[in-house]
């Protein structure tokens, strides 16, 4: 969303960078190369894992955007407490119809939620929770011109 | 500290020539002259106790890096307070502090007027590099008033210094050792139960993080007032 | 008392000890006691005593006799013999044995390297005197130094005495003994201390305890000394509480001292006092460092803090103190008796005297050790020490304990002194030597000590909190071969940080182990992690 | 010498009490003492509790949290009594370390289902480890109760627990 805060600055993003893979665009597959990716959120569970994995394989310069991909932020909370404990919570202590853990559809949980840079070798952070839009703007347009951005002026952790 | 003869000398911080007293610290006469040197568990008006770390500075000539908050200027010294190897010790630091307990600046109290987070932002930290610790560690909200959330504190202690010197209670202090140490009140009580506890909310304001804070206040609601501390401070050396 | 008074008890005490035709000597250190040499001690007075020879056999207790791993150990004087693995069922052979020849199948050898090549000033009078008897240590010219000293020395004179002798510390860093003194003589104020460190907390390291037990009264004289050099009137000695015996043996030898009137007012009818109270720790390694054991004398947390100021400027209760270890003071009534030039030729000109090892792990031959400085590495490993067991390889030797570091063969030639340690990687430290053969893992041993540091980090700075146990969960991954090349990495930049920015010495030197074990065995880390 | 503070009485009439006051005489009331206290209290009764915290802190003019912070720093000094027949002691210095005092340690939890630090369910054995018991030259060291086994292993160390449990029964 706060990618989208952008407002008209999409625009020049959008004349020197193609959107190729994207929850907005309609590709199910990860392509085979591109030069950047933004990543959100904090790896959870096996299907972000594997996801991830195939993501630094395909990209060139690999970005963690926002907190949750950088800290874990708050999803990293259940990490207090063991996978087990929290599906026990969640599905059975907080369930009074039918209360069952579910095995199918859901991908099963890793024991600690996982910052990205912990899986996958990262290449720019940008912390923020979200990150305003002017940071990823600046990162974005120091990224395109081949810098490597340094963004302590335009955001933090939590900002 | 304080140190009887009082000389004038001069010294050099960062390529400028600075005048101090013999008595004052590095980062005292830092300040003065408007050089910023990184510091969390150092406060004006209570006790050093340089352990962050961060305020460490170089002095030409010693291959030992100085706390600023612990060392006396001395005629003739060449300070260094920002460099290279001085800025990746912060950043490591700072990760240390993150690392260890649960830090999460988006949903805490303090958010956007916390001094860790803002030492991370200044001193360019964009992601911690160790493993978090994740550490399951309680939260008392037992006062009347104020809550403690030890998933946030830095065991600067701040809160226990300005308890015993400026208030005189002496309420808080640290108990354990190592990783497993933790602030509490009187033999571990609820604070809310402390019978030596005058309420008066001092240690909420020097928090440095979101461990300490007054009940009521939402995320990034919680601002501290310290104005108080060095006017107390004063008045405490003249009566002793 | 009167300076003639101690001579004359000397004289009495050595005049007396020519009367016994036999003198057993049994080992009741630390040592040997868990070995249960207290039931050889007590079958061998009874069987001496049933057989009628009292009157001339006496059955002694003393200190360390030295070789640990042999024990329990016993002694025959004035013969010389020395006996090993004694049993109680061994008492009615040996004191019949006295008579004739010796027990051969109990008698260890004399003529090996481990009690040729030791020189012994510090531990001259362990396994000779009765630690609980003060007139065994005037025997031996106890008190001599302190004698002297107060009556025909100027306290600066003592001082340069000191400062000739090139005696450094023996707690770990080796800072010049003579300097430190200097500094707390010079010190302004009417209120001076002398602590004697004896907080010794290096796992593997017994070399302050069994000094202690053996002969605590050197421990006093020395304080006392110290005291009329710097102009001290108290002195505290801080040890451990897991060293009952010691503290047992030295607040016993403190109540006979006063009573004698050596230390207390007008020590020998001249002006000086000086006081010593026993303060015990309660299990906190991290209060060997000096400004954490002050804390601790003074009843508060021992959290070190930033130095300066010094101990020597202000120290327990912000007063001048002059902090030495149990080895050093050990050290000052000979230097006083003997003089600081003897002293000094003694070892190797940048490091003078003898330093006591406690000599553990894979090696023959294990126990307490005094060797003149500049002695090779080796020389301790495969003379002394007599080499490794069950034909396996050495592989390395620890010194410094978890402030140290570990030594392979190639460097074993070098010369045992503050400075060529430090070269290697590792330091003197207190004295605690553990050999490993080729069995070790040099990773395991790394984590071995982080972990120990870590539970013993005080928990005041960050660095040193937070940075032991990130290393150790990095050294635990590497060790359960679930690290990648990059935890490698981090694992030194950590060391870096920790070292060079903890607020005191336990931090600084935390990393140490790894880092000497990462020089050194980088072939062993690598092997474990995953590429 | 403290003449502020009003002495209080001790907080029972278990004699014991004497022997903390005596300790506490002896270095004239002075906070400065508050260790050598802790440890005659500990040497006393085993534990320190509260009761005993409070009695000190108003005795010496110490703070509640001050004592706290103290006690639970060093760790000679326990807040909770150990309650088990026996104590099994194992050294992991370096030297003992070296020589397999942690295979026996290990060993010793298995079969006894117990951690270090902890006692069984059936509060027969108490199981703790030492940094070093200095017996170096006779590791690894074991001290069962009052005895010390030394040169120790795995076997007669299990062996010799096995004894004495079933000497009880």
């Amino acid at each position: 969303m706060s990618f989208l805060d952008l407002d008209e600055r999409l625009i020049q993003i959008a004349e020197k960078a193609s959107l190729v893979y994207s929850p907005l665009v309609d590709i199910k597959t990860f392509p085979d190369w591109v030069d950047l990716t933004l990543v959100e959120g904090a790896v959870s569970n096996m299907e972000d894992w594997e996801k991830i994995r195939n993501v630094r394989q395909h990209t060139h310069t690999l970005v963690s955007l926002g907190d949750c991909a950088i800290t874990g932020n708050v999803p990293s909370m259940r990490n207090q407490f063991s996978a087990n404990a929290v599906l026990e919570r969640s599905y059975h202590e907080n369930i009074e119809l039918y209360p069952q853990i579910p095995r199918d559809m859901v991908p099963h949980l890793l024991a600690r939620v996982r910052p990205v840079h912990e899986v996958v070798k990262v290449d720019v952070f940008i912390p923020g929770c979200p990150p305003p839009a002017d940071a990823i703007f600046f990162a974005l347009s120091e990224l395109l011109e081949g810098r490597t951005p340094d963004l302590s002026a335009y955001t933090r952790f939590g900002s | 500290m304080s140190r009887l003869s009082q000389q004038v000398v001069t010294l050099k911080i960062d390529g400028r020539d600075v005048g101090a007293r013999s008595n004052e610290t590095i980062l005292e006469v830092a300040h003065e002259n408007d050089i910023n040197i990184p510091s969390l568990c150092s406060v004006e008006g209570l006790s050093v106790v340089g352990s962050c770390r961060l305020c460490l500075v170089e002095v030409r000539g010693t291959s030992e890096l100085v706390s600023a908050c612990s060392t006396y200027v001395r005629e003739g010294m060449d300070i260094v307070t920002h460099s290279e190897r001085l800025s990746h010790y912060r950043q490591t630091i700072l990760s240390l502090f993150f690392s260890e307990r649960n830090h999460l600046c988006a949903v805490c109290v303090s958010n956007n007027h916390c001094e860790l987070q803002g030492q991370a932002q200044a001193l360019g930290l964009s992601h911690v590099e160790v493993a978090y610790r994740y550490p399951q560690l309680p939260v008392d909200a037992s006062h009347e008033r104020f809550v403690i959330d030890h998933n946030r504190c830095i065991l600067c202690t701040r809160c226990v210094r300005v308890c015993d010197e400026i208030e005189r209670a002496h309420t808080w202090d640290v108990a354990g050792r190592g990783v497993q140490a933790l602030v509490i009140t009187d033999l571990n009580e609820p604070w809310g139960s402390s019978e030596t506890c005058t309420s008066c909310g001092k240690c909420v304001q020097v928090c440095p993080t979101g461990a300490l804070f007054e009940k009521g206040k939402a995320v990034a609601e919680m601002s501290r007032r310290r104005r108080f501390l060095p006017y107390l401070a004063k008045t405490k050396e003249k009566s002793s | 008392m009167m300076p003639e008074e101690l001579t004359e008890l000397a004289h009495k005490e050595q005049t007396d000890a020519q009367q016994w035709q036999h003198q057993i000597h049994v080992c009741t250190a630390t040592g040997c006691l868990s070995a249960q040499s207290d039931q050889v001690y007590t079958a061998l007075t009874r069987e001496v005593r049933d057989r009628g020879m009292d009157k001339t056999c006496r059955v002694k207790g003393v200190g360390c006799l030295g070789l640990c791993s042999a024990g329990p150990l016993v002694q025959v004087n004035p013969a010389g013999t020395l006996y090993q693995h004694v049993q109680v069922d061994d008492v009615p052979e040996l004191v019949q044995s006295l008579k004739h020849s010796p027990v051969e199948r109990l008698v260890c050898s004399t003529d090996i390297p481990f009690f040729q090549q030791q020189v012994k000033i510090v531990l001259a009078n362990a396994g000779n005197i009765d630690p609980e008897r003060i007139e065994e240590y005037l025997a031996v010219d106890g008190y001599q130094g302190l004698l002297q000293a107060v009556t025909e020395m100027t306290p600066s004179e003592v001082i340069s005495e000191v400062i000739h002798s090139g005696l450094r510390g023996r707690g770990g860093a080796g800072y010049p003994t003579g300097l430190k003194w200097t500094t707390v003589a010079k010190a302004d104020s009417h209120q001076k201390y002398v602590i004697c460190n004896a907080d010794e907390g290096d796992p593997g390291a017994f070399m302050d305890r069994n000094i202690l037990e053996s002969d605590p009264h050197c421990i006093i004289e020395g304080m006392a000394i110290a005291g009329y050099a710097v102009g001290a009137t108290q002195g505290y000695i801080y040890v451990r509480s897991e060293y009952p015996l010691a503290i047992k043996r030295l607040r016993n030898a403190l109540r006979r001292a006063e009573r004698l009137g050596v230390i207390g007012n007008n020590i020998f009818e001249s002006a000086f006092r000086f006081q010593i109270d026993v303060r015990l720790g309660a299990g906190a390694f991290v209060c060997g460092e000096e400004t954490a054991l002050i804390a601790s004398i003074e009843g508060r947390r021992g959290n070190p803090r930033p130095r300066p100021p010094y101990p020597a400027e202000a120290g327990l209760w912000g007063q001048p103190t002059l902090i030495n270890n149990v080895e050093t003071l050990a050290n000052i009534p000979a230097i006083l008796r003997n003089g600081g030039g003897w002293f000094a030729t003694i070892g190797s000109s940048q490091s003078t005297g003898t330093k006591v090892f406690a000599l553990t792990g894979k090696v023959n031959h294990g126990g307490l050790i005094e060797v003149p400085m500049g002695m090779s590495l080796r020389s301790i490993v495969f003379d002394i020490g007599g080499g490794i067991p069950n034909e396996l390889a050495f592989k390395a030797m620890q010194t410094g304990g978890p402030s140290g570091g570990c030594i392979p063969e190639t460097h074993l030639d070098m010369p045992t002194e503050y400075e060529t340690l430090n070269q290697i990687g590792s330091i003197m430290g207190s004295g605690g030597i553990i050999i490993m053969d080729e069995t070790s893992s040099m990773v395991d041993v790394a984590r071995f000590y982080m972990e120990f540091c870590q539970d013993e980090s005080c928990g005041k700075c960050v660095p040193c909190r937070v940075g032991t146990a990130q290393l150790a969960t990095l050294l635990t991954k590497i060790a359960e071969g679930m690290a990648t090349p990059e935890d490698l990495i981090l694992l030194e930049e950590l060391c870096d940080v920790v070292k060079h920015t903890s607020l005191c010495g336990l931090g600084q030197s935390a990393p140490n182990p790894v880092l000497s074990t990462l020089r050194f065995f980088r072939h062993e880390y690598l092997a474990h992690i995953r590429q | 010498m403290k003449t502020d503070i009003a002495r209080i009485p001790p907080p029972s009439d278990d004699k014991r009490w004497r022997i903390i006051d005596t300790t506490m005489r002896r270095y004239g009331y002075d906070s400065h003492c508050l260790i050598e206290t802790l440890h005659s209290v500990q040497e006393a009764f085993g534990s320190l509790d509260d009761q005993a915290m409070h009695y000190i802190s108003a005795t010496l003019g110490v703070p509640l949290s001050q004592i706290y912070g103290v006690a639970t720093f060093y760790h000679l000094f326990t807040l909770k009594p150990r309650e088990a027949h026996h104590t099994c002691v194992i050294c992991v210095g370096t030297s003992c370390h070296i020589k397999g005092g942690a295979t026996i340690l290990s060993a010793i939890e298995k079969t006894f289902r117990v951690k270090a630090g902890q006692t069984t369910a059936d509060g027969t054995l108490y199981l703790q480890t030492a940094r070093c018991l200095g017996s170096c030259g006779l590791a690894p060291v074991v001290v069962l109760n009052e005895e010390t086994l030394s040169k120790a292993n795995q076997n007669n160390v299990i062996q010799r627990i096995q004894e004495i449990i079933r000497h009880d029964a």
